[in-house]
C-alpha cells in the first residue's frame, strides 16, 4: 500500500504510465464523444413539449453532472497534499481548479440557452441549482485566484488544497441555504428544473453516453496538463532532462 | 521538573497578554476602529443616492442592503489581522510560541471583532432608521448582526490566513470568502425581513448561533494551520 | 543564572542534532547530507555566500519551514515529537525583527518576551537600557532607526529563558558598539551553558565556535 | 439498425433550423466543441512551448555553467580559529 | 552639453517604459486583473440573495446596484496602485528620476485602469441582464461607466497617494474616496436609469465627460504632490 | 568611460556642498551647523551610532526629505533650482532595494536603470553577470535570497552615468565577495570623477575617503 502511494507519487512514474495510456483515452475519448454527438443531434426524436431542444439538455446535463465532481476531487487531491506531501496531488489540484471554472461556466452557458427556451429567460435567481452553481463557479475561480496570488509554489500547494477542502464543505452548504432560501420566496415562474421534461429512454443513453465522453475529456485534459506541468516543475531532473535531449524541439 | 517550566506563562495567560496587545494597537491606530464603521455608514448612504430616495422603496430593500453593507465592512476589515504582525516578523513569534496556536490565534480574533465588529453592530440601527426598516424587526436586526459578524470574522480569518503574505489583498479576500459568507447573509436576511413581515426569526437566528458555534471551533484551528503554511 | 538552569538531555546525547539534511527549493539544491550536533555552551556560525541557504537552514531548524528530508533531533528526541518543549526552550530572530511599529519597545518587548516567560517591568526597563535604549522605551517605534529596531529585537536575548538561541543576521544595521555588545551577550549565554546559532557574514570572535560554511 | 430512416430529418436545412431553435441548439454545441477543443489544444500548444523553452535553457545552462550546477549543495562544517 | 543629457531618455519614453512595466507586472501577477473583476461579479450577485430574487423588483435597483458595484471594485482595487513600489522602494526611485512625476503617474494611473477598470465595464452588461435591467439602457450603461471609471481610478489615485505608507488601507481609500466619488455615482445612475425609462441621458454623459477632463489634468498633479509628502 | 565622462562644475565650485545644515525629529535635534562639501573624484562615509541621523541626512541631500534648515548646492546652484538636473546626475539607493518582487532582475533593471539612460539588452545582461546573477537573470525575485536582491539593486551601479551616488548601508546582507566587489565599484567610480556619499558600519577602504560622524 505505502510502496504502491509512493510510487504512484512520482511524477516520472506518472509520466510515463501516462504516455502509455493517453492514446488509448484519446480514442475512447474521440468515440464515446463522437457518437454521443451525432445520435444526439441527429436520432434523438423531439421531445412532445419541446421538440428538437432537448438536444441542449444532453450536453447539459452531461456538463452539469461532471461539474460536481470537481471540487471533491481536489478536496481528496489537497489531503493528499497536506498529509502526504505528494506532488502530484498538488499538480492535478492545480489544473482541476481551471478546469473546473471552465466546466461550471459551460454548465452555467448551456443552462441559460436552455433556460431561454423553456423557460423565456436566460436567468433566474429563484432556482437553487443555478444560484449554487453560480457560487461553486466563484469558489473555483478563487481557487485559482489564490493560486496565482501566491508567488511560492509550495506555500500555493498547501494553501490551496486547504481551501478547497473548506470550499468543498462550503459547496454543500450553500446549495442547502440557497434552496431553502427559494422555497421560502416561492419562486414567482414554474421554474423547477424537475418540473418539465418528460424525455424517453433514448434520451437517457444519449445522456448516459455523453457523460462518459465528457469524463474521458475530463482525464484526458487534466493528463495532458498535469504532464505539463510535472516537465515544469521537475525541469531540473535527470530524467527531464535526458527526456528532452530524445525528443525533437516541439515534438514529443 | 526544569526551571524553564516553571517560569512558562499559562496559555491562558498568553491568550490574554495577545488579545491586551492586539486592543492597544488598535487603540493606538484609530483606523482599525474607524475606517470599518465608517465604510459601513456611507456603502448604506450610497445607496438612497444611487437607488431612489423614496421611503417605501427603501423600506423594502434595507435589511438587504444593510447585511450586504455589514458584510462588505467586516470582509474588507480582515485585511488588517496578521498583516503587520506578518510584516515585521510578529507572526513567526506567534507560531513558535510554546502555546496552541489556536488559542492565540482566537485572542486575535476576539480582539480584531471587538474593534471592527462591534462598532458596526451598535450603528446598525441607526442606519436602519435611515432606511426607514419596518419599526419591529430592530431587535431581530442587532440580535442577528450580533450574531452574524464573529461569524463572519472567524470565516474571514482563514482566508486572511491563507493570503497573509499578499501585499494589496484586499480584493482577494473579497473575493474569497464572500461565497463562503453566502450562508450567514442569507439567514440574516431572512430573519430581519421575517420580522419585518410580522413572522417569528427565531429558527433563523438558532440557524445562524448553530453555524457560529461551528465556526468558532473550527475556523481558528483551519487559520492556525493556513497561517503555519504561509509563513513558511 | 547559573549552569543549572538549562535543562539537561538524556543520555548525554547532543543539545541539538542535524542528521543528514537535505533541501531543494525550486529545484535548486541548496544542501544534502549536511549533519551537526550542537551541545550546551557552544556556538555555531552559519557562513556562506549570498543565496547558499543560511536563512532557509535557520527556518528549517526552527520548524518554520517544512521543505526538507532528513532527521531533526532535540535533545535525543525526534523534534516532532517535542515540538511544545522544544518552543519553549528555542528563541528565534529572523530578518524580520518582530518590532510592531505603533507599540513602543516596551508594549513590544512585554509581549515577546511575555509569551515565553513571565516578566516584570523592572526586568522589561533594564533589558531595554541594557541594549542602548534607554530614552526610548515609551517612543513607538516607527519613530525609531533601523538599527534602534534591531535593538528591540535583541532586548529579548536578555530575557528569555531559552537556551538554544537562533539568530539570522542580527549584526545588520548595528554600529560597532552595538555589535561588541551583542559579541558579548553570545558568549555570555553559550558561557551559561546556552547554544547558539547564527548567521552573518561578518567574523564572529566566539569561545568554543564552530563554522558551517554553505554554498 | 437503419442509420438513414432513423435521422429525424429530412433535409439538411431542417438540421440546421433544429425546430425553430437553431441559435440555442448550435450555441450550445458550438461551445461544446470550443470547450473541449480550447481544453484538448491549450495544454498541447503549452507542451511545445515548454518543451522548447526547456532545451533553450538546458543549452543554455550546458554553455554558460555547466560546471558550477555540480557545485551546488556542499558544505563544510570546522571549528573556527581562535576558539579557547 | 554634455553627455548625460545626450544619452538620457526622453519623458515620452520614460512614460513608455513605466507604463509598460506596469503592465507587465499586472499580467504576472494576475490577481490586479481578475479580482477587481470577480469582485464586481460577486458583489453583484450578492443583491439578489439579500433584497429579493423577483425580476421586477430587481429591475428597479439593477442600475443604483451596478453602478456601486463598479463604485465599490474600482475603489477597493486602488489599494494595489503604489503600494507594491512603496514597499520596495521603487516609488523613491520614480521620485527622484529626471522626468516630471506628472507623466509618470498618469502612466502608472492609466496602465491601472486598464488592468482593473476595463474588465469590469467589459463585464457589466452580462450582470446587467441578470439584474433585469431594462433592454434600452445598456448602451447608456456601457458608455457611463467607460467614462465613470478612469474618473474614479483619478479620484481614487490621490487618495492612495496620501495613504501610501499604511499598511492596510483598503477601508481607509474607499471612505476617504467615496465621498468625492457620489457625483460620478448620482451622474451615472441618472443617466442609466433616465435611458431606461426612455428619455435621453447625453446631457449626463457629457457633464460625466466634463468630470473626467478635469481629472485627467489635475488629479495626477494632485497625486504627484501627494506622493512627495508620503514619502518624505 | 573617461573623466570627461562627468560634466564640469563652473567657477570651481564643489560638486555637492551642505552648508550649516539642521534637522530635528520629534524634538530631538539630530544634527546643527553641519557643513561639508564634496568634489568629483572623493568619496565621503557617513558614519555615527544607530539613530544619529545618517539615513535621514541622506535623504535630505537627495531631497527626499524636506525637515530641515540649511542651504544645499549643486554645481554651485542651489539645488531647488537645479532640481532636474541634479535628478539626472544623482543615484540613490535607499534601505529598500528598489526591486519589484515579481519581475525578475532583468526586467527590474531595465526599468529602473531605463528611467535614468538608454541601455541595451546587452549591457544589461553584463551589469547583473557582474554581481554575479547570472543565471537568475530571469527568476522572479522573490525567490531570489536577501543579499541577492541586494545586489540586483547594485547592478544599476555598473550602468547608471549619473555623477553622484549615494548609498545607506549598501554592504548590508552581502557575503565577503560582493563587499570587496562592490568596494572596487566605489574606488573606480571615484577614479573616474564621480562622487561617492555612503553610510555604512563596516570599516571602509578607498582612496581619497573622507569621513565624517554624527552623533
Ligand atoms: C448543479 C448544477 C446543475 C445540474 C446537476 C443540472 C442538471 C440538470 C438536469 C439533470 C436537468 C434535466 C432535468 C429534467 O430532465 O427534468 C437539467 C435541466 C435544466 N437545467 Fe440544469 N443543472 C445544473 C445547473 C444548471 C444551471 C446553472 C442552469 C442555468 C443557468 C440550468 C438550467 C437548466 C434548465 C433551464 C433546465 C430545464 C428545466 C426544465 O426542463 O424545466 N441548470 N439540469
Ligand atoms: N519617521 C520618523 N519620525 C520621527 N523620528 C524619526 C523617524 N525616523 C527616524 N526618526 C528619528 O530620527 C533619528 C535618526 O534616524 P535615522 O534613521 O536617520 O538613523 P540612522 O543614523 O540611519 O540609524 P541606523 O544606523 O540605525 O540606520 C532617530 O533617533 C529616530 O528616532
Ligand atoms: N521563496 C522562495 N522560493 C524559491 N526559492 C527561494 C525562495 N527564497 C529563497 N529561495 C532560494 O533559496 C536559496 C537560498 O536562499 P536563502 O534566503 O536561504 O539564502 P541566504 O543564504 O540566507 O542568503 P543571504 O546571505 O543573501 O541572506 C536562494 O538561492 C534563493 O534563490
Ligand atoms: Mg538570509
Ligand atoms: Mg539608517
Amino acid at each position: 500500500m505505502w510502496l504502491w502511494f509512493a510510487k504512484l507519487g512520482s511524477p516520472k512514474w506518472f509520466y510515463e504510465l501516462s504516455t502509455k495510456w493517453l492514446p488509448w483515452l484519446t480514442a475512447a475519448m474521440v468515440l464515446t464523444l463522437g457518437v454521443a454527438t451525432i445520435w444526439a443531434l441527429l436520432y434523438l426524436p423531439p421531445d412532445y413539449q419541446q421538440g428538437y431542444t432537448s438536444r441542449i439538455l444532453v450536453v447539459h446535463v452531461a456538463v452539469a453532472g461532471t461539474s460536481l465532481a470537481f471540487f471533491p476531487l481536489m478536496a481528496v487531491a489537497g489531503t493528499i497534499t497536506l498529509v502526504w506531501k505528494m506532488k502530484l496531488a498538488d499538480m492535478v489540484a492545480k489544473n482541476a481548479a481551471a478546469l473546473g471554472a471552465w466546466f461550471s461556466f459551460i454548465t452555467l452557458a448551456t443552462g441559460s440557452l436552455w433556460g431561454s427556451v423553456s423557460w423565456g429567460t436566460w436567468w433566474e435567481w429563484s432556482d437553487s441549482r443555478l444560484v449554487s452553481m453560480l457560487f461553486q463557479f466563484f469558489l473555483l475561480l478563487g481557487v485559482v485566484s489564490l493560486r496565482s496570488a501566491l508567488e511560492d509554489s509550495e506555500k500555493a500547494a498547501k494553501a490551496c488544497a486547504l481551501l478547497s477542502i473548506v470550499g468543498c464543505i462550503n459547496v454543500v452548504v450553500i446549495k442547502y441555504s440557497v434552496e431553502w432560501w427559494n422555497t421560502l420566496h416561492q419562486p414567482a415562474s414554474p421554474v423547477s428544473m424537475e418540473s418539465g421534461s418528460a424525455n424517453g429512454p433514448e434520451f437517457w443513453i444519449a445522456t448516459a453516453l455523453m457523460i462518459l465522453g465528457v469524463y474521458l475529456f475530463l482525464s484526458v485534459s487534466l493528463i495532458l496538463s498535469t504532464r505539463n506541468e510535472i516537465l515544469q516543475r521537475e525541469r531540473k531532473a535527470l530524467w527531464v532532462q535526458e527526456l528532452l535531449a530524445d525528443t525533437k524541439s516541439g515534438r514529443g | 521538573m526544569d526551571s524553564t517550566a516553571l517560569n512558562k506563562p499559562s496559555t491562558w495567560s498568553a491568550f490574554a497578554l495577545t488579545l491586551k496587545r492586539d486592543l492597544l494597537i488598535a487603540f493606538k491606530r484609530k483606523n482599525d476602529i474607524v475606517n470599518p464603521f465608517m465604510f459601513f455608514v456611507i456603502v448604506v448612504s450610497l445607496f438612497p443616492l444611487a437607488i431612489s430616495p423614496e421611503p417605501t422603496k427603501l423600506a423594502e430593500i434595507a435589511a438587504g442592503v444593510i447585511w450586504i453593507a455589514v458584510l462588505l465592512s467586516a470582509m474588507l476589515s480582515m485585511d488588517s489581522l496578521f498583516r503587520a504582525d506578518f510584516e515585521d516578523g510578529s507572526l513567526e513569534m506567534l507560531l513558535l510560541s510554546p502555546h496552541p496556536l489556536f488559542f492565540l490565534v482566537l485572542a486575535k480574533n476576539i480582539a480584531h471583532w471587538i474593534v471592527s465588529g462591534l462598532p458596526v453592530v451598535i450603528a446598525s440601527p441607526l442606519l436602519a432608521y435611515m432606511l426607514k426598516l419596518p419599526g419591529d424587526s430592530y431587535l431581530t436586526l442587532l440580535l442577528s448582526l450580533l450574531i452574524g459578524t464573529p461569524t463572519l470574522s472567524l470565516i474571514g480569518s482563514i482566508a486572511v490566513a491563507l493570503t497573509v503574505g499578499l501585499g494589496s489583498r484586499g480584493l482577494i479576500l473579497a473575493v474569497i470568502t464572500l461565497p463562503f459568507s453566502v450562508p450567514v447573509l442569507i439567514f440574516g436576511t431572512l430573519a430581519v425581513q421575517s420580522s419585518a413581515a410580522g413572522l417569528p426569526a427565531g429558527g433563523y437566528l438558532a440557524l445562524m448561533l448553530a453555524i457560529l458555534a461551528g465556526s468558532l471551533s473550527l475556523a481558528p484551528l483551519t487559520s492556525a494551520a493556513a497561517l503555519r503554511i504561509s509563513v513558511s | 543564572m547559573t549552569d543549572t538552569s538549562f535543562q539537561h538531555t538524556p543520555d548525554n546525547s547532543p543539545l541539538f542534532e542535524v542528521c543528514n539534511l537535505r533541501c531543494e527549493r525550486d529545484e535548486r539544491l541548496l544542501f544534502s547530507a549536511l549533519s551537526f550536533a550542537i551541545n550546551p555552551g557552544s556556538a555555531l556560525q552559519i557562513a556562506g555566500s549570498n543565496g547558499s541557504g543560511k536563512t532557509t537552514l535557520l527556518r528549517i531548524i526552527c520548524g518554520l519551514n517544512d521543505g526538507f528530508e532528513g532527521q531533526i533531533r532535540w535533545r535525543g528526541f525526534d523534534r516532532s515529537e517535542q515540538s511544545e518543549a522544544f518552543a519553549a526552550d528555542l528563541l528565534y530572530l529572523g530578518h524580520r525583527v518582530g518590532v510592531n511599529k505603533v507599540l513602543s519597545p516596551l508594549e513590544n518587548l512585554r509581549w515577546s518576551a511575555g509569551l515565553q516567560v513571565k516578566v516584570s517591568e523592572a526586568e522589561l526597563m533594564k533589558a531595554l537600557s541594557d541594549v542602548g535604549l534607554r530614552g526610548f522605551e515609551e517612543s513607538p517605534c516607527y519613530t525609531l532607526s533601523a538599527g534602534q529596531q534591531q535593538r528591540v529585537s535583541l532586548a529579548r536575548l536578555r530575557l528569555s529563558p531559552a537556551t538554544l538561541w537562533v539568530l539570522d543576521e542580527p549584526f545588520t544595521t548595528l554600529d560597532v558598539d552595538a555589535v561588541a555588545r551583542l559579541e558579548q551577550t553570545l558568549a555570555d549565554h553559550a558561557e551559561k551553558g546556552g547554544a547558539v546559532i547564527v548567521t552573518t557574514h561578518h567574523k564572529l570572535e566566539l569561545p568554543k565556535l564552530q563554522r558551517l560554511t554553505l554554498g | 439498425m437503419d442509420l438513414i430512416s432513423g435521422i429525424q430529418f429530412d433535409s439538411f436545412a431542417e438540421f440546421l433550423d433544429m425546430g425553430g431553435y437553431s441559435f440555442n441548439v448550435w450555441a450550445v454545441y458550438g461551445l461544446f466543441v470550443v470547450f473541449i477543443t480550447v481544453n484538448l489544444y491549450v495544454p498541447v500548444l503549452r507542451r511545445k512551448s515548454l518543451i522548447r523553452d526547456l532545451k533553450r535553457r538546458q543549452t543554455l545552462a550546458e554553455q554558460a555553467h555547466g560546471a558550477e550546477v555540480n557545485s551546488a549543495g556542499r558544505h563544510k562544517l570546522e571549528e573556527a580559529e581562535g576558539n579557547s
